[in-house]
């Protein structure tokens, strides 16, 4: 194991699959000279050139569209939009186009793509650069949905997504990047669709992803303390989601704690809470999530936009005692 | 394309065209079709005869919700087509396209799109992973006016200008939009002219000329080919029918549909063949008897083809 | 009380609020003389002028970008996405924009615009003219989100629309255009974000709305037929959503059934699903919804996409005895 | 605009724009602003103040995320203004904006944007509600070179000209977006010229030239209030910092720098006043000691302004 950033990571990641394979190759805004605006493709440029490190003009729907049509003529494309919030500009070419070209054409076509973006809040970005949009690319037949949480996750599901046959949507989180962990010095994939258990527990499950994970993590300590066994589910994958580990979890448990960043209604909260309740009815479920509000740009209103470690260990044990 | 060298082919492929969509419009009277959404290019078959004869084998094209005439002069199996039509499983698309979906890649069809648009930067990808590979090939990327409006129209040609990509943008411009005529919609009706914006070539043909098209098409493709970068093709024309089968069309007049009807790209060749002496009356007798036959084999291959099993929705959503 | 379709309600509610206001006005692709795509605003045109029935480009951000600004200005714009398809090319202007406006000013500036638009199954429209995608909108913090399923309804909540100090995404069913029903004489405006109960019951509540609701009101007559007493509730807006009338209706029945058109996964089902949880612990609850496919072209496909009758029916007893 | 019809007043209000940004750089390096978004726009003052100065009382104007010289050529509190930054409740949005979106709709500010180009269209339906209303106001749209290559910079200019409204846009052309330098990212150089694709005017002006920027700006807003419609305006100007607080500019050269630099906008004109005799060396110091009272308060009452509370979140959602 080598400790490394989330962010190096990534970028590891990228470096191994375009090493091994051609037909992997970038596009997005500033990702060359500049490296991207959270610097994950620093480096790329020098080594690869910049037909495959492309630094395209300002036209996120022709970034979505063109990763489109290079797929389809057999290139494997990872496409980055800066921040998730600028999907909106993108989602024509995401939504009607790549999920649905393999279908549309009774499966003749593949569009083995990544969209690479980076959502969430932390840096007082303000309303139209800190949100959480992932429900809505978890809402479409035919895209994949990953948010790693950690530097291994990320490396092992970035390799992954540009191994898929499919589009994945690869959404990093701002506040990670710099996060260190181990990541394994042997090539590593990590099938998408699989959970991961964070943390074991016998008497509550936390389920997570992302930057949100960590927070649950430390909940979790901090419950452990008092004496609370608590196990912390990471989801990783957003879809496929992996029903057998939620299931697995909250059998165990019986108490599920659903966290995440995204505002609560109709969020991807509100799908993890009603999965799991399907899967299990008998677990007694309760979801914390982010606020429905508009993020703020001053830090007082940003933090208290997403849920905190204490509202997360007062939901714990408010559920515990239910 | 190998299938269109010849005069008599390109004439051949417009008439295919044209009867296999008066049979669609006739199919659709008698409840055959899926559905209601379907969009006649009856009146337009010089431009998609003529664009995809400019091109070579392996070329790419994308397409879009007036799409049969590509595929057709792609040299699509008018059997499949036809059963696409009638959302059967033995269609191009096992049903699951439809009408507006109707692509082949084995063609060099890279879809048909229900967006207006949408296809736009989708060719310009493909024209950049041609660029990728160091390949020849050239994409072929017709739309229409309405489209041009759009912002991917914008983003994609900007793209393709810069990285001199091997692509040929082609406006269909059959001046309407729905019931928007290019004078309410577009603030020069010059369409071609907004290549000025890309600082790339534009051109103007007749679109009821098929040679004309075919013509200006071959040298943008020869460009291409070359890595002299895109251009922007205008080429008018018309679509003889409302824009789809529930439009009377009240937003224009009987009598500029008279005028149009008058140089009708099919009867024009015809004539012109004749009167060159390469063909006879008898050839375009003989042409439409094999015409129907055609489309009566896919008429009869469509009808006893069967639905997709209700279960096949959960096929093909992911690879 | 007269006779109406749903497209003629609508109709006369535009013309109405037009009637009564002068800032009210319409934009949209082929609106004019064509009438809409669903010919819900025939007739317009000439009543109004093309400066209050404006036919735009095909342009659907600047449709929606237009109406922002024009709301701005103090007009009250009624903005029309021909399918909610084509929402994915304007997304930044309604999330980004219209949704936010308010909030990043401090409150400073309002948006009062309506943005209608027509969503789901039933015309063979295949893939890219079929989705329902309101789940999008719900998870948006600022706009406010109905979809009624009666022409009272379409009529009542249009006016309440244009008259709401926000954006409201107001979205119409296309195999609803031609149904006919009870339209009062008199003025009536239908309050955002209260839902209504279409049938009483008591064994068992089913929560739907749009077009699903039909066949969730006929599904519940089949039930009645074998004695099993089914509460209908329409929830007619999906954002802010009717708590009050959800408790209710939950807590008389205890047995909830949630049946949406739109996909499940992370669709509006799930919202519900949560919410009635949380707000009726005791209650158990199920949920039939649209498959997590793409539609189909073929009549076989979409019909087979979205929950039938007898799957409703199915569920419903299924969760009686559960 | 009233308080900018006289040169002495140009010239105020391009050092109060710079003396603020680099006043807030020092808070940022004091810890004292709510996060790291902030966009420099010294070097561009000249354009932000002759475009604003060519607008009459009532007018509108749409902003961006380089907007900070839009509001304070508007004639904006600068207290207000640092409040904001330093993320406080007493702000021009309550601390929610923050540096990217501080507007004030009583300025005839409609909004600043952080996404790039979607002030574009808002400005445009703001044009249209003015005719709309028989109104005589004029929208002011500025946006980066950037935006040019965004889907909704064609579909607005398109609307606009089809419909002949009363808007100016200007192109606030520093050379680079982000790292991205005009030359990769746009296929004609020359932005201005992009105006023919929609058959309105397009004009080139000197961005460090504050008299040149609003002269040809003046003549675009009364073009527009005349009823003559848009026109598309291109300013070459230069950011001296990076792109934002993170930026070293690693993607252009110390000596493009300098050069730029040597024609400072505010420099220039100083030295210029100064030969016509319409002010003195000692003038300019007084200016700049009555601006550094200004800021010195504005930090004072930014400082002492509380944050908002927690619960503020759930104010302002709806209307
Ligand atoms: C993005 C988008 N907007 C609107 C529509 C609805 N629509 C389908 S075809 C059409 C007109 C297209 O006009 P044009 O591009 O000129 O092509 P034509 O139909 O004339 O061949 C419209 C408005 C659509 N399918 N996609
Ligand atoms: C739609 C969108 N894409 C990307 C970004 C990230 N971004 C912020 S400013 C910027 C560069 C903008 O360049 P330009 O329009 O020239 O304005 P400038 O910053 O030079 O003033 C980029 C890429 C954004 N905010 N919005
Ligand atoms: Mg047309
Ligand atoms: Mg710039």
């Amino acid at each position: 194991m080598k400790e490394m950033t989330y962010r190096d990571a990534i970028r590891e990641g990228l470096w191994e699959e375009m090493k091994r394979d051609d037909r992997v190759c970038l596009l997005g805004e500033d990702i060359g000279v500049y490296g991207g605006a959270y610097k994950v493709t620093r480096g790329l440029l020098d080594e690869f050139g910049p037909m495959r490190v492309l630094d395209t003009p300002m036209s996120e729907a022709l970034i979505a569209g063109a990763a489109v049509g290079m797929a389809l003529v057999g290139l494997r494309p990872v496409a980055e939009i800066m921040y998730i919030d600028f999907v909106t500009l993108a989602m024509d070419q995401i939504v009607n186009q790549a999920a649905k070209f393999h279908f549309m054409t009774g499966g003749k076509v593949k569009v083995p793509m990544v969209l690479r973006t980076q959502g969430g809040t932390g840096r007082s970005a303000a309303a139209q650069h800190s949100q959480s949009l992932e429900a809505w690319f978890v809402h479409i037949p035919g895209l994949k949905v990953v948010m790693p949480a950690t530097p291994a996750d990320a490396k092992g599901l970035i390799k992954a997504a540009i191994r898929d046959e499919n589009p994945v949507i690869f959404i990093e989180h701002k506040g990670l990047y710099n996060l260190k962990g181990p990541v394994p010095e042997e090539e590593q994939i990590i099938e998408i669709g699989k959970a991961d258990v964070k943390k074991e527990g016998k008497d509550l499950s936390i389920i997570s992803y992302s930057k949100m994970l960590h927070t649950c993590l430390s909940a979790a300590e901090k419950l452990e303390e008092e004496g609370i066994s608590t196990e912390v589910l990471d989801l990783r994958s957003l879809r496929p989601m992996d029903d057998e580990a939620i299931k697995k979890s909250a059998e165990k448990t019986g108490r599920v704690l659903v966290v995440t960043e995204a505002n609560k209604t109709a969020g991807t909260s509100a799908e993890i809470f009603a999965r799991v309740t399907e899967l299990v009815p008998k677990a007694r479920v309760a979801r914390i999530a982010g606020k429905d509000v508009v993020i703020g740009c001053s830090p007082v209103l940003e933090k208290s936009s997403i849920p905190s470690e204490e509202e997360i260990i007062e939901a714990a044990k408010k559920l515990l005692e239910s | 394309m190998k299938h269109l060298k010849t005069p008599e082919s390109l004439l051949f492929y417009m008439m295919l065209i044209r009867e296999f969509e008066l049979k669609i419009a006739e199919m659709f009277a008698y409840g055959k079709l899926a559905g209601t959404m379907f969009h006649l290019s009856v009146g337009q078959e010089a431009t998609s005869v003529g664009t995809i004869a400019a091109l070579e084998e392996g070329d790419f094209i994308s397409s879009h919700h007036r799409g049969h005439g590509h595929m057709i002069a792609l040299g699509a199996d008018i059997k499949l087509m036809m059963a696409e039509m009638f959302g059967k499983r033995t269609g191009y698309c096992k049903g699951k396209g439809g009408s507006m979906h109707i692509a082949d890649i084995e063609l060099g069809n890279l879809g048909a799109n229900g967006i207006v648009g949408a296809g736009i930067p989708i060719a310009t990808g493909a024209a950049y992973a041609v660029r990728y590979r160091g390949g020849k090939q050239v994409v072929l990327c017709p739309f229409g006016d309405g489209a041009v409006n759009e912002g991917v129209f914008h983003e994609s040609l900007n793209f393709a200008a810069l990285h001199k990509l091997p692509i040929v943008y082609v406006i269909e411009n059959n001046q309407y939009a729905m019931s928007t005529s290019v004078t309410k919609s577009t603030s020069i009706t010059d369409l071609y002219k907004r290549a000025c914006a890309y600082g790339i070539s534009g051109e103007f043909v007749d679109g009821m000329d098929v040679e004309a098209v075919l013509e200006t098409t071959k040298k943008a493709v020869e460009r291409a080919r070359r890595g002299e970068g895109p251009t922007l093709i205008e080429s008018r024309t018309y679509r003889y029918y409302g824009h789809s089968r529930s439009d009377p069309a009240p937003y224009r007049t009987k009598e500029e549909e008279e005028e149009w009807k008058q140089r009708d790209p099919i009867k024009q060749y015809q004539r012109k063949l004749i009167e060159r002496g390469i063909i006879t009356e008898n050839d375009v007798k003989k042409m439409g008897e094999e015409i129907q036959k055609i489309l009566d084999e896919a008429v009869k291959f469509a009808d006893e083809s069967p639905y997709p099993e209700p279960s096949e929705i959960f096929e093909d959503i992911y690879a």
